[in-house]
């Protein structure tokens, strides 16, 4: 099992000509990621990567029925690139465009509402499950197949965590980058549930930083129900200075809420074991699978 | 991006809103004609961008001309330290002079975007010029919110909604729905993350004007609003946040002796806390980010090991777009260049990281390569001489 | 028992202090219909008819507990009014208002669908329960109590129908205008719905007119399901000219859909008796209501 | 609200839209001065307010200026009788001339009012210059729909799915997707009910070109729109029609010979039906609304009876928010004025209903009182005279 994406998902890149783009669907398709289209304006009815492109993604939803749509347009047409897919009925849209402005974002999930389609991100590595599927732009080797759920709202740290697990050879079921953006789509809580279901995953890492309150609400979740799986979660930013912003639009400390500390109090007594020292976030969990 | 008052103030005045009558200067020569053009008494308000100026003496009352200048002379140049600004403040170059108002009663006006339920808010107080986080906490029956979404923009019910709860007399209401739909209008159009009016002062002659205005355009819109983008003002920044700035790097300066060169924000602050963790005090975040260019490595690694109060500085990478050889060269290529007279850790991971420690050890300078990310940390703290 | 509006229904007004609202909150008062307070902006405070008049429709609200609001403001403010009062939670909006702009009543109903607000109007002379309630400006003396629900698209020509009805002894539950414009709330077919849990209802007029699809929609509704009482219609417009506008915005044929000849085939074909001379609407009813 | 061909492609032209080069002409003088100007050949388009000129002989291709001009001498003053314009037909009392357009392709796009769905959609078709009902019907899959909101506006997404649906060239994308957009928001500010271009030409030169296009603006909204409103033009309606319009009723002039005074748009069109179920033929519909004046009535009772092909006439009124009495007056004081010629059956009921047939009956004017709907019916049938 896995959540989100399995080894037939049929995978749709938005944006697919783009340097970036054409780079990470290489690298998708070489850990064996099953893409199947892509999209750019204008491009339509060429071939990219051996993959037919498409003008729109409705045009690339009725020709090769992708489940999930991986997006890398600039900023400015990010949100644009979300409506489109969602309208054109693709069930999950992973958004690694960063920089998407938020009053756009504010417009997107407002469209998304109507719609039953999903959202990860922006501004996010995205989702690999390891062995199966990469959709993102996450370096692939680092991770390999096994018992433990992520989900992050940070890139390099995931990759750091990640890394930390596989040398002590515990693998990933599923690692979910949310994006570290002020609006995103699915957060802590939804994918926990989604976790919670999951045979394959027997633990789960949070990954959260300063900023905003999705560990806040994750908490909140937990406390509501009795989850079946051990839980640990890192908060980044303990040393960070209030009221200023460290790269992610996210990593706002706003007064006393969003603090490093505030969102540890919470996790904590919502029964999460907190760890402080980023460089055991792999040993802490590999003494949780064996307990 | 944060702009300053006197700046907000000219938008707000091309909007039609009334703002107290008043004129920048920068120098004190300037502040005593521009104190006898108003005539007297008037306010002096440094303009930094930064809150709680008034506590920390930022903003203060003249009542002639010539204590004006005098009050003047001793604001220009000043580092002002305010609650938000940390220890080193920040210093006034501008001060912008308004006419004192006969103020009748102030309210609150704010519009910001609502993270949590992912939609934009207008908060109304019927108390001003406070901090609007204390009030709603003490005295919550004194707010009203409202939520509107950028596609419908303010209806006017809820204008009316905002408005009749300030309990103003009913003549000032039409003005003060025209004037909240104008500002959400404007919010939307030119992406702003927070605007407030604190005070909305109501005059004896029965006047609304906007005593102190605050305004933050979203970043990632800047490149939409030629017109908004020009008002950037980086006076405040010191020297390597500038150059940090030029090359695209995410840099803050923070109050410690440990310098850190990160790639992602996220891995960055766990390096800042690792470092704590173990007892020692990063100097800086720094975020190369992930389209980070040879030169910009190497004007990042100029930044860490030219600050003095740098001892010892970690380079934690790991590759994932950024290649560590591109950073291993940039670093090389800085640490020939300036030579290397401080203890510097580095530790590499993910993409090309075989080409990246190749390129370290070969460079044949001293750097003291860690295999993993406690270990480098560990080292770096040692290395500082300011282990607790 | 009657649907939307029963005697102890709270009535609230929308721009009570104008001159035809004044008249018809007046005539509702007269009829014993509970108005509870008004609204007009500027007027909070005052007091008008013996009802306190509010600024906001959230400030009655929170001080009358309307359950209804009927709404008398011009043209302009029509779509807003309606808005403010399904954002203060009334449950049931009745907005005689004329000459709405269509795309103010577009953002409207965008806007009523986030909420659970109803809709009756606009354009509408509103709904009597007789003997019970009168919301609306309909002359409530030509109505007596009795088994026969209308749902009618037309003011005037309602009135005809109840005024036949009453003279033939006929009584009615609940008389709903739908209201005459092209984009309005509640339709036939949900009223329809409601008439059908109804005890008093036994029977039930629909009266339509060229123009829209509403008479077909009702005619969908009643194929699908199997409706337990008799049901007559009226829809005038038989000798109206193609293209042209008459009165009503909604009165205008589109190509071949929408006549009146295209409705009442719709209708018979879903089981409705149509009626097709106006002067014996209530005949015809008595008719049924006798086998 | 229509407004005239000419008057819409004014409108486009200011929003940056391409359209034909033309101009108006008001005799044939001046058409001739255009044809000169413009250069052959040209195209010369009957102004009228209806649909189907083509077919009705109302859009004229001419080879030379004097062609043109003797061409235009047959149109001017000309009575078109189009599908949709009733067996009176419409006099053309303007001519757009236009220069030909070498046409490589074309294709229809309209934007309207969803009433079904409470939406806007927007609608484009790969022919133009067609019926779009009937290319609907007949060649669907020529035919792409979306549906937009008022509050959120056609997305770049959407006009994109449109105009890639159209197979135009790539270098021809860009520019429809920024017309779509710009006549959709044009729709939305100003209210639309209907825009259609169509024929969109794409011409042998590669431009889009707007050739034709009907705009009909929303009625209730005329009053935030003075601009607008400014192009109204009633020069096709008749002289009752005008005359109505002045006095806010809503009046139509149909084939029969039974005039009918009735309160209410929907008990008007019963009225009309009861009188062709009984064997008459209306003269008209009538509605004098619910906010009518004595002087109004006045005013509609003398358009009825003043009308030489009408031989009797019937006032049906169910007062509600109209009085009787107040109807009854304003009928009696007309047939003072002008006397009572024809037979005039009335039927009244509702508020003040007594009060109202004492003024009918102390007139002592030979009115026929009906006591209801269908004798009222049957009786001004039987008093037409022409019944079946």
């Amino acid at each position: 099992m896995s959540i989100l994406v399995k080894a037939k998902t049929r995978i749709l890149v938005q944006g697919i000509t783009g340097k970036e783009a054409t780079f990470h669907t290489q690298r998708m398709q070489e850990y064996g990621t099953r893409v199947v289209a892509g999209v750019t304006p204008g491009k339509g009815g060429q071939s990219h990567l051996g993959l037919p492109v498409f003008n729109t993604v409705e045009q690339a939803r009725s020709a090769e029925a992708p489940e999930v749509s991986v997006i890398f347009v600039p900023p400015r047409a990010g949100a644009d690139a979300i409506m489109e897919a969602a309208d054109a009925g693709i069930k999950l849209i992973v958004c690694i465009t960063e920089g998407i402005p938020v009053i756009d974002m504010l417009r997107a999930k407002a469209f998304l509402k109507k719609t039953n389609s999903k959202l990860i991100g922006p501004n996010t590595p995205g989702i690999i499950s390891p062995g199966k599927s990469k959709v993102g732009i996450m370096p692939g080797h680092i991770h390999i197949p096994g018992p433990v759920g992520l989900i992050s709202r940070s890139g390099t740290l995931t990759y750091e965590a990640v890394h930390q697990l596989t040398k002590l050879g515990v693998g990933q079921s599923t690692a979910v980058g949310i994006g570290g953006d002020s609006i995103c789509g699915l957060k802590f809580a939804e994918l926990l549930e989604m976790f919670r279901e999951d045979l394959q995953t027997k633990a789960l890492i949070l990954i959260g930083e300063i900023g905003g309150t999705a560990e806040e609400e994750a908490a909140g979740y937990l406390k509501q129900i009795s989850y079946p799986k051990p839980i640990l979660a890192y908060v980044a930013g303990v040393t960070a200075p209030p009221g200023k912003r460290l790269g992610h639009a996210g990593a706002i400390i706003e007064g006393s809420r969003g603090t490093a500390q505030d969102k540890t109090n919470c996790l904590k007594e919502a029964g999460v074991r907190i760890i402080s020292n980023p460089a055991r976030i792999g040993q802490e969990t590999k003494a949780i699978l064996i307990n | 991006m944060l702009i300053q008052e006197y700046q907000a103030k000219r938008i707000l005045k091309a909007l039609g809103i009334q703002t107290p009558e008043g004129y920048l200067a920068e120098s004190p020569e300037q502040i005593i004609k521009i104190c006898k053009a108003l005539g007297s008494p008037a306010v002096l308000k440094a303009q930094i961008l930064s809150g709680g100026r008034g506590q920390a003496g930022g903003i203060l009352l003249a009542r002639e001309p010539e204590e004006a200048e005098s009050l003047a002379r001793n604001l220009f140049g000043k580092r002002l330290i305010t609650s938000q600004t940390g220890n080193r403040g920040l210093v006034v170059r501008k001060i912008l002079v308004e006419k004192a108002l006969n103020i009748k009663k102030e309210c609150y006006l704010g519009l910001a975007v609502d993270r949590e339920h992912e939609t934009l808010l207008a908060l109304v107080s019927r108390e001003g010029g406070i901090q609007i986080e204390e009030l709603s906490r003490q005295k919550p029956e004194l707010i009203k919110i409202i939520s509107f979404n950028p596609d419908e923009g303010m209806r006017p019910f809820q204008a009316r909604q905002l408005a009749y709860f300030l309990e103003l007399e009913e003549d000032l209401i039409k003005q003060l729905v025209s004037l909240l739909r104008n500002l959400s209008g404007f919010f939307i159009e030119k992406d702003l993350k927070l605007l407030e009016v604190n005070p909305l002062v109501l005059t004896e002659s029965r006047l609304l004007v906007a005593a102190d205005v605050k305004m933050e355009f979203d970043d990632c819109s800047l490149e939409r609003h030629q017109d908004i983008s020009g008002l950037l003002d980086f006076s405040d920044d010191s020297e390597e946040e500038m150059e940090a700035r030029n090359f695209k790097l995410n840099y803050l300066r923070m109050e410690g002796n440990i310098g850190c060169l990160v790639n992602g924000a996220g891995l960055a602050m766990a390096t800042m806390d690792i470092i704590s963790h173990f007892g020692g005090q990063p100097a800086n975040f720094l975020d190369i980010g992930g389209g980070v260019t040879e030169e910009a490595v190497n004007k990042a690694f100029e930044i860490l090991i030219s600050d003095d109060r740098v001892t010892s500085a970690l380079v934690n990478i790991f590759g994932g777009i950024v290649r560590c050889d591109l950073v291993a060269r940039g670093v090389v290529n800085c640490a020939e260049r300036l030579g290397l007279k401080k203890p510097v850790v580095v530790r590499m991971e993910g993409t090309n990281v075989i080409e990246g420690q190749k390129i370290l050890k070969e460079s044949g300078l001293p750097f003291h390569l860690a295999d993993d990310f406690e270990q480098a940390a560990r080292l770096v703290v040692s290395l500082s001489g300011r282990e607790k």
